[in-house]
């Protein structure tokens, strides 16, 4: 099966050509297009990672740009690089499954297929229903791509799409002013991470001479690539990952992508837009694991951006917002653990993450579905009207808080063992952040379910419609047991199945007991604050420490500060070079066209008009060249 | 009467080349000077038909029986028919339009 | 080679090689040999020419007589017996009549226009087969030949139109030369039938590709394709019903209304040279030429051209003219579909056979 | 030796007449003078290329130029009567500039051609036929063109009939 992993993304990719010919005059026929699609790519998907789990390992790889068209001074390889060997290869397009790339197809395929069968609720009776059902087609299929390409070429390109793709989606409702900037933000934003990623990408291949993961690995393992240049390469590669993931200092797009729909967060934070940061750092760990420095900016990166963004959650009242902040810190954990080595960890948090998450979001998309809001301080004491909806999200927000024996409690735990090991700080920061995490999904539980409804009018209690429980179920079990994959008490199967060694972390009680009386804190301080969906408690709290509230309300400042440099920097260089473009190249462009002008004033006397005289300087040019070329004839 | 070409010949290639140019140049000639457009017209056909010459001399001394300097000959004659279709078309137009057809009087295009 | 019941020996037989042995045996011995053969040639031209001559008054006599009889009347019959000898008194007339040259005339192309006219017609005769080897010369392109030098005539009647000054003879140069364009086309067109059926171009191979049946009776296309031919012949000489360039009821006598005397005598001259030429073509084309038993074959050749010609002579003394844009609507929309069709059926039919076989 | 002389005179016959007829065309201040004096070289260049072993173009040429171009220009002429006599060339510097380009045109030309060697200057009889090779050498390694030509023409044909049509 494994062969035919190129099929996956493929089928998508043609629900996506047909819908966007045609078919998307028939909404119904365009959404059932597109979940079949993506039906048969899970499909597909489960039969790959069988074969993985069997040991298949596939790698195929064809010409794009053939070498010829790409070798001298176009692309030029460092003198360094051309004394060790190095040629430039040709531009390959290529696929490659190992056990990352199985792990990410199932993931990917999973949470569309719940996605999209979810969005046939809530997305019933939107104008741009058939349109929204070929992004998601397009959105799939450009991740499936990203986890499939065997170089950065190839990822590159996925990697763009996955932008647009976002950039789409969030904008889905592109006539409101606020989805219309987020997607804007999104895509600006993330593509300000891009350009290091391309820059990243070029710089190896200056040095390496190719595209390649595997190769590049190879030659960083051989000590091929000066160790300076490896840093600098994997740091801007790492910087189209900060991008992505919403690390800090890029975080600031996720919580405002929050305008788009529901399922399309979900599907972001899930499986598709974010995952691609942490995918790309899973991947080129081989590369990075060569740098020490590299992994302690990663390290420190991830471990911050955890903390930060769990200490903006903690005061958001924007039920998505929330979400937005916990996933940041979630990614922020993933980071941190490729960055301390535990890659697998990562990958394992990744993993169980992609469902819980999408779990919460679809929960959260359930809700709003039925007060039309997104303020928790408008909710309360809906646990009556949607009982699926409450069971399944406490089940989900357990899970995100860690404790056992949901899934999120195992990754976290690993991740804590691994930071324990060796970085004490990082630990110190991480533990902090299980506690936050807690007391924030806690108080989303109270303020949304309990107590009474504090919001206006009246809300019909129908329930969840059929398409939206059927995924909430569907989701809540891998919520729970996917955990058991990488338990340590049966031999961390996953990790060792990702991370390609034989040995097993193993159990650390301290850290499982420690993180578990953390996380046990946050929920009862949770329940001491709102519990019983009261707010005046937290309400005098911020009160109390009104500047740190503030400072956690703005975020910080930085989106103000990010403003502030494109509204006052930017926006006078780009005055300053639009006067540049007016006067002088302006200038210039006309000068030559008064110059033209005046020249041909002059040279259209020679235009009699008389079709003989031109005829007679036909000839005598005609002669003059007979004359030029014999002369220079006789001259040799 | 002989009706196949004698193996000795005395009339060589650079007769006909000569008289090719010949031809060439005096259709030149007349193409240049003179003020009819109908007369210029017979002053390019003089000078297809040098070239033509200049081809058909080709032929006969080049090697081997496939005679594209006839072939060539004949698609100069094409065009030459379609030249003076599409030229005397243009002549009667402008003369309808004008009452003339002397070419320096026709100068529109004058720069 | 020789035809049937015409041995070779025989100076009426074959008179061109006789007439070289009598050259060479009188002259030989005194004349170096390209001259020789130029006199040769010469002469031989002028036993064509002379012999074209005499049928032309034949020819004249006979319409004259035949048309006469077909309206019921008696037609020339004082000069000589039956009339025989009034040709020649016109003749005699014609040659001692002044040639009048208008003030408003361009002298020299007024005086070129009759040659133009003629000698094309005249030369047409030299590669036309009266029997076996019997022509001046075989050309391999002979039927392209004919058609060639019916162009010159064209130009020669446009001359005389121009040059005449009159505007009546302008109008009937003009059309005349708008009528040779257009038969010239489904003309050059259906000629192609026999030449696609013989393999040849050449007129002597076209006749012996007959030997065995005419191509007249090549069915279907053989009597479409005559008739295609003589009526687009008709017209490229000018004669009833298509013989507007001279319309005397509209334009006075069209593009010779000036010419007197001698000058129009060759004119007169050259149109029956042109349609006993039709004629012999079309014998040569699609009555197997020379080819029948017992005549000796010149005499095969004359009295099937003078049959074909006769019935010319019939169309026009049964049909009234026609009126221009009838003529044009008949050259472009009828006779040039047709015998495109013609061309490529009987291509369709040439190979078919040929596969069959 | 007599055919050869033959074939001298002949083409030198026909060189003669086709530069004398061009030199008529030049000077002739008639314009259909003109047109007779191109028939005259349309005529003798025929001549050459039998001379020149071309037979079946030599006719060709007579049926195409003398049997439809020149009809066509004579038509032309016709159509545009007031035109019958015209000045030749009012500026006598353009008939100096004119003659001075076309004389060093026939000067440059013919030096290259006598100076040049060919690759083959001894002729080569020829058989006779030329009209299979030529159809042969039409409808396969000239297939192309010979159906680019016969689009010329049509559009030749279509835009003659556009541009000359009276509204």
């Amino acid at each position: 099966m494994a062969e035919v992993a190129w099929a996956i993304p493929l089928c998508p990719l043609v629900a996506f050509v047909i819908i966007s010919l045609g078919a998307r005059r028939s909404p119904g026929f365009s959404a059932a297009l597109s979940i079949v699609a993506v039906a048969v790519s899970l499909v597909l998907a489960v039969g790959v990672i069988a074969d993985v789990l069997a040991g298949g390992h596939v790698e195929q790889s064809r010409v794009w740009i053939p070498a010829p068209a790409i070798a001298g001074p176009i692309v030029p390889l460092n003198a360094a690089a051309l004394q060790s060997g190095a040629a430039p290869q040709p531009f390959s397009i290529g696929f490659q499954v190992d056990a990352l790339t199985a792990v990410m197809l199932l993931v990917v395929t999973s949470i569309s297929f719940v996605v999209q069968i979810y969005s046939l609720g809530y997305m019933r009776g939107d104008s741009g229903f058939a349109r929204y059902y070929a992004f998601l087609s397009l959105f799939s299929m450009s991740m499936l791509g990203l986890v499939l390409a065997n170089n950065f070429l190839a990822l590159f390109v996925f990697w763009e799409l996955v932008g647009l793709c976002s950039y789409l989606l969030i904008g889905h409702w592109h006539e409101r002013p606020a989805a219309a900037e987020a997607a804007k933000k999104a895509f600006i934003v993330t593509r300000a991470g891009d350009v290091g990623l391309l820059l990243g990408v070029l710089f190896l291949y200056w040095h390496a001479g190719t595209f390649a993961f595997g190769d590049i690995a190879q030659m960083a393992a051989d000590g091929r690539i000066p160790a300076g240049a490896l840093t600098v390469g994997i740091l801007l590669v790492f910087c189209g990952a900060v991008g992505k993931s919403a690390q800090f200092p890029l975080h600031v797009w996720l919580p405002d992508a929050m305008e788009g729909p529901t399922p399309v967060s979900a599907l972001i934070h899930a499986a598709t837009m974010v995952a691609a940061g942490v995918y790309l750092m899973a991947r080129t760990f081989p590369i990075l694991e060569h740098s020490s420095t590299a992994m302690a900016v990663v390290a420190t990166i991830g471990g911050f951006t955890a903390f930060f963004a769990a200490t903006m959650g903690l005061v958001s009242t924007d039920i998505k917002r929330v979400l937005a902040y916990s996933t940041v810190s979630q990614l922020g954990y993933m980071m941190l653990a490729i960055g301390i080595g535990a890659m697998s960890a990562g990958v394992f948090h990744l993993f169980n993450h992609a469902f819980f998450k999408a779990l919460l979001f679809l929960c959260a998309g359930s809700v709003i579905h039925l007060v039309e809001t997104n303020e928790m301080f408008e909710m309360g004491g809906l646990g009556r009207r949607l009982p699926l909806t409450t069971i399944t999200m406490t089940i989900a927000a357990l899970s995100l808080a860690g404790l056992p024996p949901l899934s999120g409690f195992w990754s976290k735990d690993e991740i804590l063992g691994a930071a324990l090991a060796g970085h004490p700080i990082l630990f110190v920061l991480a533990l902090a952040t299980v506690g936050m995490t807690a007391f924030y999904m806690f108080r989303v539980i109270f303020l949304t379910f309990s107590g009474s409804f504090r919001g206006t009018g009246h809300v019909e209690s129908h329930g969840e419609p059929i398409s939206m429980a059927l995924s909430l179920v569907i989701l809540v079990i891998p919520s729970i047991i996917s955990g058991f994959w990488g338990m340590p008490f049966a031999g961390n199967p996953f990790g060792r199945l990702v991370s390609g060694s034989a040995e097993s972390t193993g159990f650390h009680p301290v850290v499982a007991t420690s993180s578990v009386i953390v996380a046990l804190l946050g929920i009862g301080i949770a329940w001491v604050m709102y519990g019983g969906g009261r707010i005046e408690a937290g309400a005098g709290l911020s009160a109390r420490i009104a500047p740190l509230h503030q400072l956690l309300i703005r975020r910080y400042y930085l989106d103000d500060l990010y403003e502030w440099l494109v509204a006052r920097v930017f926006l006078g260089i780009g005055r300053l070079a639009a006067t540049f473009d007016a006067e002088v190249i302006d200038g210039a462009v006309n000068g030559t066209g008064a110059l033209t002008v005046l020249i041909g004033g002059s040279l259209r006397r020679i235009q009699t008009g008389q079709v003989q005289t031109y005829a007679w300087a036909l000839f005598a040019g005609i002669l003059v060249l007979a004359v030029l070329l014999a002369g220079l004839r006789l001259e040799r | 009467m002989p009706t196949a070409l004698p193996p000795l010949y005395p009339i060589t290639l650079q007769h006909g080349l000569v008289l090719g140019a010949a031809l060439f140049s005096l259709g030149m000639i007349g193409a240049l000077t003179k003020r009819n457009a109908i007369e210029i017209l017979m002053s390019i056909e003089v000078m297809l038909n040098g070239v033509m010459v200049t081809f058909i001399s080709f032929a006969r001394h080049a090697q081997g029986p496939a005679l594209g300097g006839q072939i060539f000959a004949i698609f100069i004659m094409t065009v030459a028919a379609a030249e003076a279709a599409v030229g005397l078309a243009i002549v009667i137009a402008v003369y309808r339009l004008r009452r003339s057809v002397a070419v320096d009087t026709v100068n529109s295009l004058q720069g | 080679m020789t035809g049937l019941g015409c041995p070779a020996d025989l100076p009426i037989c074959n008179p061109f090689q006789y007439l070289h042995q009598l050259v060479a045996a009188i002259l030989g011995a005194i004349l170096p040999e390209p001259i020789l053969t130029i006199l040769v040639t010469a002469l031989s031209i002028g036993m064509v020419t002379t012999l074209v001559a005499i049928i032309v008054m034949s020819q004249v006599w006979a319409e004259r007589r035949v048309v006469g009889f077909m309206q019921g009347r008696l037609g020339p019959n004082r000069v000589g017996p039956a009339g025989l000898l009034q040709s020649v008194a016109d003749a005699v007339k014609l040659l001692a009549k002044e040639i009048i040259i208008p003030y408003q005339a361009d002298r020299g192309p007024f005086l070129l226009a009759p040659l133009l006219v003629l000698v094309p017609s005249l030369i047409v005769w030299s590669v036309i087969p009266w029997g076996p080897g019997l022509s001046v010369t075989d050309l391999n392109v002979g039927v392209l030949f004919v058609l060639a030098m019916g162009a010159f005539p064209t130009i020669g009647i446009l001359t005389a139109g121009w040059s005449s000054g009159n505007k009546y003879a302008v109008l009937g140069g003009m059309r005349a030369a708008a009528q040779l364009i257009s038969y010239e086309i489904p003309m050059v067109l259906i000629v192609m039938v026999p030449v696609i059926i013989a393999g040849s171009m050449s007129l002597g191979g076209i006749v012996q590709a007959q030997s065995v049946a005419w191509f007249v009776f090549f069915l279907p296309v053989g009597p479409i394709a005559l008739l295609l031919f003589l009526i687009a012949g008709i017209a490229e000489v000018n004669r009833s019903p298509f013989d507007l360039p001279e319309a005397e009821s509209e334009i006075v006598a069209g593009f010779h209304t000036e010419y007197s005397g001698m000058a129009f005598a060759l004119f007169f001259l050259a149109e029956y040279a042109n349609t006993f030429a039709v004629s012999a073509m079309a014998t040569v084309l699609f009555f197997g030429g020379w080819t029948g038993p017992v005549l000796p074959p010149f005499l095969w050749f004359f009295i099937k051209a003078y049959v074909v010609f006769l019935a010319l002579v019939w169309v026009r003394a049964t049909l009234p003219r026609m009126r221009y844009d009838q003529l044009m609507r008949v050259a472009w929309k009828v006779a040039l579909p047709v015998a495109l069709l013609t061309v490529g059926a009987t291509a369709a039919e040439v190979s078919l056979r040929a596969m069959a076989a | 030796m007599p055919t050869e002389l033959l074939v001298a005179g002949g083409f030198y016959t026909f060189a003669v007449l086709a530069i004398l007829g061009s030199i008529a065309l030049i000077l002739s201040r008639v314009i259909f003078r003109s047109a007779l004096s191109l028939t005259l070289v349309l005529a003798s260049v025929a001549g050459a290329y039998v001379v020149l072993g071309a037979d079946f173009l030599a006719v060709v040429q007579i049926l195409v130029y003398v049997g439809a171009i020149m009809v066509l220009i004579i038509f032309g002429i016709m159509l545009t009567p007031q035109q019958v006599v015209l000045e030749t060339a009012r500026d006598p510097g353009k008939a100096v500039a004119g003659v001075a380009v076309a004389a060093a045109v026939f000067v440059v030309t013919t030096g290259v051609l006598l100076g040049s060697t060919w690759p083959r200057s001894n002729p080569t009889p020829v058989d006779m036929p030329t009209t299979a090779i030529l159809g042969e050498g039409l409808l396969t390694t000239f297939g192309l063109p010979f159906e680019l030509a016969s689009i010329l023409l049509l559009l030749a044909m279509i835009g003659a009939i556009v541009i000359a049509r009276e509204e």
